[in-house]
């Protein structure tokens, strides 16, 4: 099931957008999938492959992930934003393998009837998800050395597990 | 002479133990499989794994684990047939 | 200069996209204005016409604007984010006329190196557009009524001025 | 005989007046023009519309008011040949 997941609103038709994806993310489509009669508001967040880092400029960034526990994991935030926000509609997706500086590595819709829940459950999903999917990065240089990033870990959330 | 009762779990326990990125790199593979003796926890799988494969020392004592999909704790015991998942302190978005 | 303002961030060439449109919100051209290499994070939030409003179904919402203190106002709104945001990179739009329901009425657009910022300069950015644009509405209802639609107003608000 | 320092202000003010959305339509007209005498303040030309212009009492008392695309107080001064905008609770986004 690498890479073909569901997810998203539960009121969408199963598999209509993989949240692992290889190609170029698609906010268009994202958005489409959240757009509803009873929306009024709708946040995006949308992560980019940053050309300027601190150990020289990035030609790139090579996304690996544990993709079964990626769907899953991802699976449990959207399940976790539903139930605080019941009215809301979510799509996301992370791209996969090597994406480009100034491309975009994931991407996070949350539409709700009324602003304010729209931008809470978007910083949630976002936040959750960086905290916790399964997925790893590999910075490429210009020179094409390569180098292995991770993300700040607070102590409590590795001793959460 | 052996007296074993079929009740009881085998006495032998087969684990597999994946690797992801930087931990597949540093030890060269993506999946071992350990036999090791009941009972076990993950820990001992992971200490097992350190000491037997290169470079296997280079993975932290403590790693993040999944079992099935969802992260377990060091003292959890493993079952035959299990895989273990070791994960990098992760770096989505 | 009815509609015809500059704005966005101070890096980009006055008169790209106009902050008033009477023309469908172009999100994926002010996306493009912000788009920079030291974008890490772009957040977007979007509001849409709700088709299901207290009163019965809205076929849309015609926004009227005071136009010329409309592009002041948002003007100063970018400055402020700008002055805590530095290396912010903001773009906005506000559909005037007639928005079909299900339609986009404003787009706001906040790129920074880092999520966090990103996040919280959209959500400045629209708070403050919401509070202080000189902008009005009148839904119109299926049946062709009519009905002037104001933003709840906080006490300490109305005192500002 | 009236005598008239040339350095004091016009002792008439002409005042223009422009509303918006709802206080258009109760009014039924975009802008008026008045004049009064000086000295005047915001308070004073929004109290000379609700009295002079028909259906003007539905205008509150203490509208939001901008001169110069910026929001002004009630007890501001007011110049000759300024312009008053009259603006309803804003409802953007």
């Amino acid at each position: 099931m690498t890479g073909r997941s569901l997810l998203y609103s539960r009121r969408l038709p199963e598999g209509e957008v993989t949240f692992a994806t290889r190609r170029p993310i698609d906010l268009p489509r994202l958005m489409e999938c959240v757009a509803a009669e009873s929306v009024g508001g709708t946040a995006v967040f949308v992560g980019t492959v940053r050309r300027g880092a601190e150990d020289g400029p990035v030609a790139g960034i090579e996304y690996s992930a544990y993709e079964e526990m990626l769907d899953a994991e991802f699976g449990l935030i959207v399940e976790e934003a539903a139930s605080r926000w019941p009215q809301g509609r979510f799509a996301a997706q992370h791209r996969l393998g090597r994406v480009p500086a100034g491309e975009a590595s994931i991407a996070v819709v949350a539409a709700t009837p009324h602003r304010a829940e729209a931008m809470e459950a978007c910083r949630y999903i976002i936040e959750e998800a960086k905290k916790r999917l399964p997925v790893w990065k590999k910075e490429i240089f210009d020179d094409g050395a390569t180098e292995w990033r991770e993300n700040p870990v607070k102590q409590a959330d590795a001793e959460r597990a | 002479m052996e007296f074993r009762n079929p009740q009881e779990p085998a006495e032998t326990l087969s684990i597999r133990v994946r690797l992801f990125a930087r931990y597949a790199e540093v030890v060269g593979r993506e999946s071992f499989t350990f036999e090791l003796p009941h009972p076990a926890t993950v820990s001992d799988v992971v200490a097992l794994m350190r000491a037997r494969v290169p470079n296997g020392n280079l993975i932290p004592e403590q790693p993040l684990v999944a079992v099935n999909l969802q992260h377990v704790r060091a003292d959890r015991p493993v079952h035959d047939g299990e895989e273990l998942a070791l994960l990098p302190p992760v770096a989505g978005g």
